[in-house]
């Protein structure tokens, strides 16, 4: 049998006396699309970070490719956060060259001459695939937030990552431009055949976009110690077989925590 | 009674009236008197000279050649109502690593600047056919004195005491000159705005009366005169044995009818004539001020300078009255 | 009637409310050296305007008698020179420190305490160490700017460094990105700006230091010639070489903020 | 390996980091000190650790013979009760003033040219009309003080009143507020944590400008006693004179920042 | 025929050469509920400011019960902004008093005794009616999101203004969270009669709130000068009356100007 791409074994995170994560096991197959719904809080963020390698598990296993997962963040899985991610002194551009930079130039992060017009080819049609080629010039505060999302999955994509994570990327947009980008990151997606992990808040999306669909959400509540116990991945959706009862039952149970949650 | 404030500033020629303060001399006289006097301590010496100047004191204390260059400059008319004493050692030209005064000439000399020492270092240079130009004067704060001579590239300063002795102290420092050899040119005085002194007499038979009796009871070993100068040593920042070594190099007329007979004398005038020119070439004057006789210097062998625009005056009615017993 | 917050001053009002303060204060010094001049022609305390303007044409148009220099411009000159290594050499190290310190853990842990203490040590207080350490030249001076402004900027821009969001260091460590790297290409780039803030807000400082040095030890400087006037009351000097001392401040605060906005567009959009 | 920045060190680690720089520097001091020790033992500029016991125990421990009271705490309080009035009233002035313009257009557009202005004079320059105008005596060092540190404190507050976001002003009117009472209710018990902060920050200078003040005309106090004994090089006194004021200046910082976390949760939890 | 309650006559608003709104003629009587969607930038809460009396009319005539608007906010328009509604110093009942404190104490803006208590008698029950009970003594920066605007509308109602302003007050909430503020908001409608305004990026929050829909976008668009024409009402809809087809034509019309502001 083929070693899954990603794999979580009884996977815990604690922060102090805080359970955030407990008992996710879980596989992840290469060229999956996860989406990951959940209450606000319940822990969906940290398991970004965890395989950003930015947290380390409490307990249990996280691997990738069959082997501990790194400790920090490396250049085969891309992010795109809801914000900061793309560099404000940086034109369009530039943003997108970097990761060439940082790959050929380990000593200035700087290129020059022929090198330097090969990488803007490439940062160029990369752009145009996001449909900024029009903005070359211009700082990431002159753009407006959807611009400023395509941007951000122009420079994470560039080099190619196997793994791309976003965290809730496009939460800050209108509805209108949200639907440009979901075309957009569908497209890529078909393209290239990376792993994507997405993270909204919004289940419509989750359910759209994904080809498989994660709730993370806490099985045991105590209203005495509402930390007491973590959230685990209570629907693993294979997003092809929807029933729209299926919808109706999630979006019940997620409204019976964030209740619980508000009071 | 009327009230008056005295300025004063830490040095060894001033040191009694902190005594006459503590000692309750002052306040006594001051009764005989009926009036009221506030002694007032301020730590940098310019600044109190300019605070009298400026109205905010009745009287200070202040070299000769500072009563000269600010008050008197500032068109107030001022009065030397004690001549305390004169600089004898207690100003001197210190090198480093060089016994000769020749030695300075091209040299970097540390002092203040446009102070008595830059006084006596001028007289130093005279003395051997050299004028200021052969050296560099580079302006430095008394405070820092003493530490800046530890650095290697001060090599001369001149100054004044307890730095004096602070440095003298260290490794390979000589004394190449010093105010021995010009007696009775660095003179320290109380200083009373001549206005007041006219309105009011009683002030300066107070402030007198009071500097004779501190004379009387810190001269000699007796136990009063040990207890007098060390609690002058103590607020000078040092002990007995430190003060006294700066009595030493200091001439005081213990006595008024000695501070009396110096300040009648002629030399007096020769050494006011003096300090007027060094402070007329040195701009100290004024702008307006054509000739190093622009202001006019009182003192009883007559007048040096304007007769018209006499600013500063020595006048020896008050301690005659003390050397006579009269107050 | 508006309530008072809701009410603007139109631009006429805005340029006499402005100016108005500094007339009132103009008038105040006219009136009170007039009274002073009355009753001492000789007084020096607040001399007039012509007075002020004689001493300062003696010192910046006319060459001084004893050096031949134009004594003004030579008191500039000085100052400003040390003025600006003090303030160039702080930034420097507070550029190096505050970066270092900012994005790696260990070196802040090893470093920021003893900033810390230093930068709460009053600088005037160790004036004799100093002296006796670095010598009485010119060193010293630019020492003591150092020593008193190089601290708040090591620890300001190691705060801004902290406060650069997380979600950018992550990021360019995806991207490929080294320690090294991310340090020359996502984070100096970004204190740049952030550095020249912090010289803007030590310049005060800066100033105060060097007066302090200058008036200790020196042969020229805008500070010596303050502390060698006061000597003999040449408030006729005190006065413009003040005001000219603030005018520079005003100056320098500006130029550095034109420079910034001029290489740091990014910046000063974004805020 | 994980990347230098990506490192961070454990308690221990975190512990003997932070202490190191310190016990290098003492090292250093007391081989410097030994050296120069041996070469003559009575050598003033680096004491040994048991001379500078010796001085502050004198100074600390027993009553001055002259005046019977115990030096070190005379000037410790004196220095203290100066600097507690001094940042008081800027304090005070302070708030008015940046709470004033921050709110009042009318008021802001008059006196920000002013203080701007002001704050750029640096108050050293300015001391011998500052000991004209207000005398020698305790008021002049404390107007020293305000002079120096509430042109910022204004300007600070007066940038933080309008930081607050419009919205807050434009409901509290929508609630029924006058500008008084938008003042009093909404700006004021906001701008008081921030008042804490800019305190913090003025601190320092604040202690600059009482040891120049007290260097030129005081009877005690710490400065004044730094520079007394300045002159005989005393610096088996100097140093733990220093070392004292430094750990005063933290003091004052620890305690400004508890009361301010004890008295604005809000503030401290929402930053 | 009765005057309206606020009028609009030929309204201009400019900032510089930046023409913002151009045209606006509309009348609005006592009890509508109206809801404004338009895009980003075209003038929305430009329109809800000269609402406030925050800015003034360049041309044309804004009236209130026939007269001129207040040049400033006054107490009888309440307001709701999407952030910073609530005073972040003061807790929820304190939040909720502060109307009646500055009512009734001119000179201190503080309540003490008998007054006071009174006071917080009428803000509990608001507290009640808006679900925050069992957080009186809490914060604002402990509360959640949807809390915070759930305050803020209690804050806002109080002292019962006859207009309430809301400005996206729900926009950066989760949909499940925002679901319950409809309800709220409707509740508390029905039982007063206020007139209330309410800005919203999302159509069908607009259609499912309102009596009475507006959209705000340019009629006149040249793409050398965008700003150089103002938006108008394009669309004034009596929500009753609403068609599918409806929805789908603002939806694309919507979409076309904000492509045009993108590029
Ligand atoms: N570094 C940390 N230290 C302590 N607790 C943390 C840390 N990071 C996250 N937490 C806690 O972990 C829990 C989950 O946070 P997380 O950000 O993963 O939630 P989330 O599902 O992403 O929520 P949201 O939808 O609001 O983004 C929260 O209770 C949070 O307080
Ligand atoms: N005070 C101002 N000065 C100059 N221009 C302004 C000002 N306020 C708003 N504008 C401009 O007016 C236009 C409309 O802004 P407004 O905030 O009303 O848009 P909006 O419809 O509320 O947008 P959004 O949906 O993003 O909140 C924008 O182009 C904006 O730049
Ligand atoms: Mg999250
Ligand atoms: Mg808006």
């Amino acid at each position: 049998m083929a070693v899954a791409q990603i794999e979580a074994k009884s996977l815990w995170k604690e922060y102090g006396d805080n359970t955030v994560l407990e008992q996710v096991n879980v596989q992840v197959e290469k060229g999956e699309f996860i989406t990951i719904v959940g209450t606000s809080g319940c822990g969906k963020t940290t398991f970004l970070r965890m395989l950003l390698g930015v947290e380390q598990p409490s307990r249990g296993e996280l691997l990738l490719d069959g082997k501990a997962f790194p400790a920090e963040p490396g250049d085969d899985r891309g992010v795109v956060f809801q914000r900061y991610s793309v560099f404000p002194h940086l034109t369009v551009l530039k943003n997108t060259l970097l990761s060439e930079e940082f790959h050929q130039s380990r000593l200035l992060g700087k290129l020059f001459g022929q090198k330097k017009e090969q990488a803007e080819e490439r940062a160029k049609e990369m752009l145009e695939s996001v449909g900024l080629s029009h903005v070359l010039g211009q700082y990431p505060h002159q753009l407006s937030g959807g611009m400023q999302q395509r941007l951000a999955i122009a420079q994470a994509l560039i080099r190619k990552p196997k793994i791309l994570l976003l965290d809730e990327p496009f939460g800050a947009l209108d509805p209108g431009i949200r639907a440009d980008m979901h075309d957009l990151i569908l497209g890529l997606w078909n393209e290239t055949g990376l792993t994507i992990f997405m993270i909204t808040h919004d289940l419509r999306e989750g359910f759209y976009l994904g080809t498989r669909l994660w709730v993370f959400d806490k099985i045991r509540l105590d209203p005495q110690c509402p930390h007491c116990f973590g959230s685990t991945i209570t629907y693993d959706i294979d997003v092809g077989q929807t029933k729209g009862s299926l919808f109706q039952a999630i979006d019940h149970s997620l409204e019976d925590s964030r209740k619980f949650l508000v009071q | 009674g009327d009230k008056f404030k005295v300025a004063w500033s830490i040095y060894v020629g001033w040191m009694p009236w902190d005594y006459g303060d503590s000692s309750g001399i002052l306040k006594k006289w001051a009764d005989k008197y009926g009036i009221e006097i506030e002694l007032v301590q301020i730590n940098d010496y310019v600044e109190s000279i300019n605070q009298y100047t400026a109205g905010g004191f009745d009287a200070a204390v202040m070299t000769n050649m500072d009563a000269l260059t600010i008050p008197a400059a500032s068109g107030v008319d001022s009065t030397a109502l004690i001549v305390g004493d004169f600089s004898n050692g207690n100003d001197a030209v210190i090198l480093k690593g060089k016994k000769e005064l020749k030695d300075i000439k091209g040299q970097n000399i540390n002092l203040v600047e446009l102070s008595v020492s830059h006084y006596l270092l001028a007289r130093a240079l005279e003395s051997i056919g050299l004028v200021e130009k052969d050296v560099k004067v580079v302006n430095t704060s008394d405070a820092d004195m003493v530490a800046v001579y530890t650095t290697p590239s001060v090599t001369a300063v001149t100054t004044w005491n307890p730095l004096v002795s602070e440095i003298l102290a260290m490794p390979k420092s000589y004394k190449v000159f010093d105010s021995s050899k010009i007696p009775g040119e660095i003179i320290d005085l109380l200083v009373v705005n001549t206005k007041t002194l006219k309105k009011s007499p009683k002030l300066a038979k107070a402030l007198v009366g009071a500097w004779y009796e501190i004379m009387a009871n810190m001269q000699g070993n007796g136990a009063k005169a040990i207890e007098a100068r060390t609690s002058m040593g103590v607020a000078s920042g040092t002990d007995l044995k430190g003060y006294d070594a700066q009595l030493a190099s200091t001439k005081m007329f213990y006595k008024a009818a000695d501070a009396v007979a110096f300040t009648n004398s002629a030399a007096l005038k020769d050494t006011m004539a003096k300090v007027a020119s060094f402070s007329f070439d040195h701009g100290l004057l004024g702008d307006g001020a054509p000739n190093a006789g622009f202001i006019g210097i009182e003192s009883p062998a007559g007048v040096f300078g304007d007769k018209k625009n006499i600013k500063l005056r020595f006048d020896p009615t008050y301690m005659q009255m003390a050397a006579d017993g009269k107050l | 009637m508006k309530r008072l917050l809701n009410q603007h001053p139109d631009t006429t009002q805005k340029i006499i409310l402005g100016v108005l303060p500094f007339v009132v204060l103009l008038l105040i010094y006219l009136v009170a050296s007039d009274a002073r001049l009355v009753k001492n022609p000789d007084d020096k305390l607040l001399p007039s305007i012509s007075d002020m303007g004689r001493a300062m044409e003696k010192l910046a148009l006319q060459p001084s008698k004893r050096t031949g220099e134009y004594l003004f411009w030579q008191d500039t000159g000085a100052s400003l020179t040390r003025l600006g290594l003090g303030v160039g050499i702080s930034a420097l190290i507070g550029l190096f420190f505050g970066i270092l310190n900012g994005v790696i853990p260990y070196s802040r842990i090893n470093l920021s305490p003893l900033i810390t203490v230093i930068s709460l040590i009053p600088p005037l207080a160790l004036l004799p160490i100093l002296f006796i350490v670095f010598g009485l030249g010119e060193l010293s001076k630019i020492v003591l700017i150092t020593f008193g402004i190089t601290p708040f900027i090591i620890r300001d821009l190691q705060g801004k460094v902290l406060e650069l969001p997380d979600e950018q260091l992550i990021k360019a460590q995806t991207l490929g990105a080294s320690s090294w790297l991310v340090i020359v290409r996502v984070v100096l780039p970004q204190i740049l700006p952030r550095l020249f803030e912090a010289l803007r807000l030590s310049l005060g400082a800066a100033w105060l230091f060097l007066i302090a040095a200058e008036a200790i030890a020196s042969t020229d400087g805008l500070g010596y010639r303050i502390f060698l006037v006061r000597r003999y009351l040449a408030m006729d000097i005190i006065l413009p070489y003040v005001a000219w001392i603030t005018f520079l401040a005003f100056l320098t605060d500006y130029i550095l903020r034109s420079v910034s906005v001029r290489f740091f567009p990014w910046f000063h959009s974004t805020k």
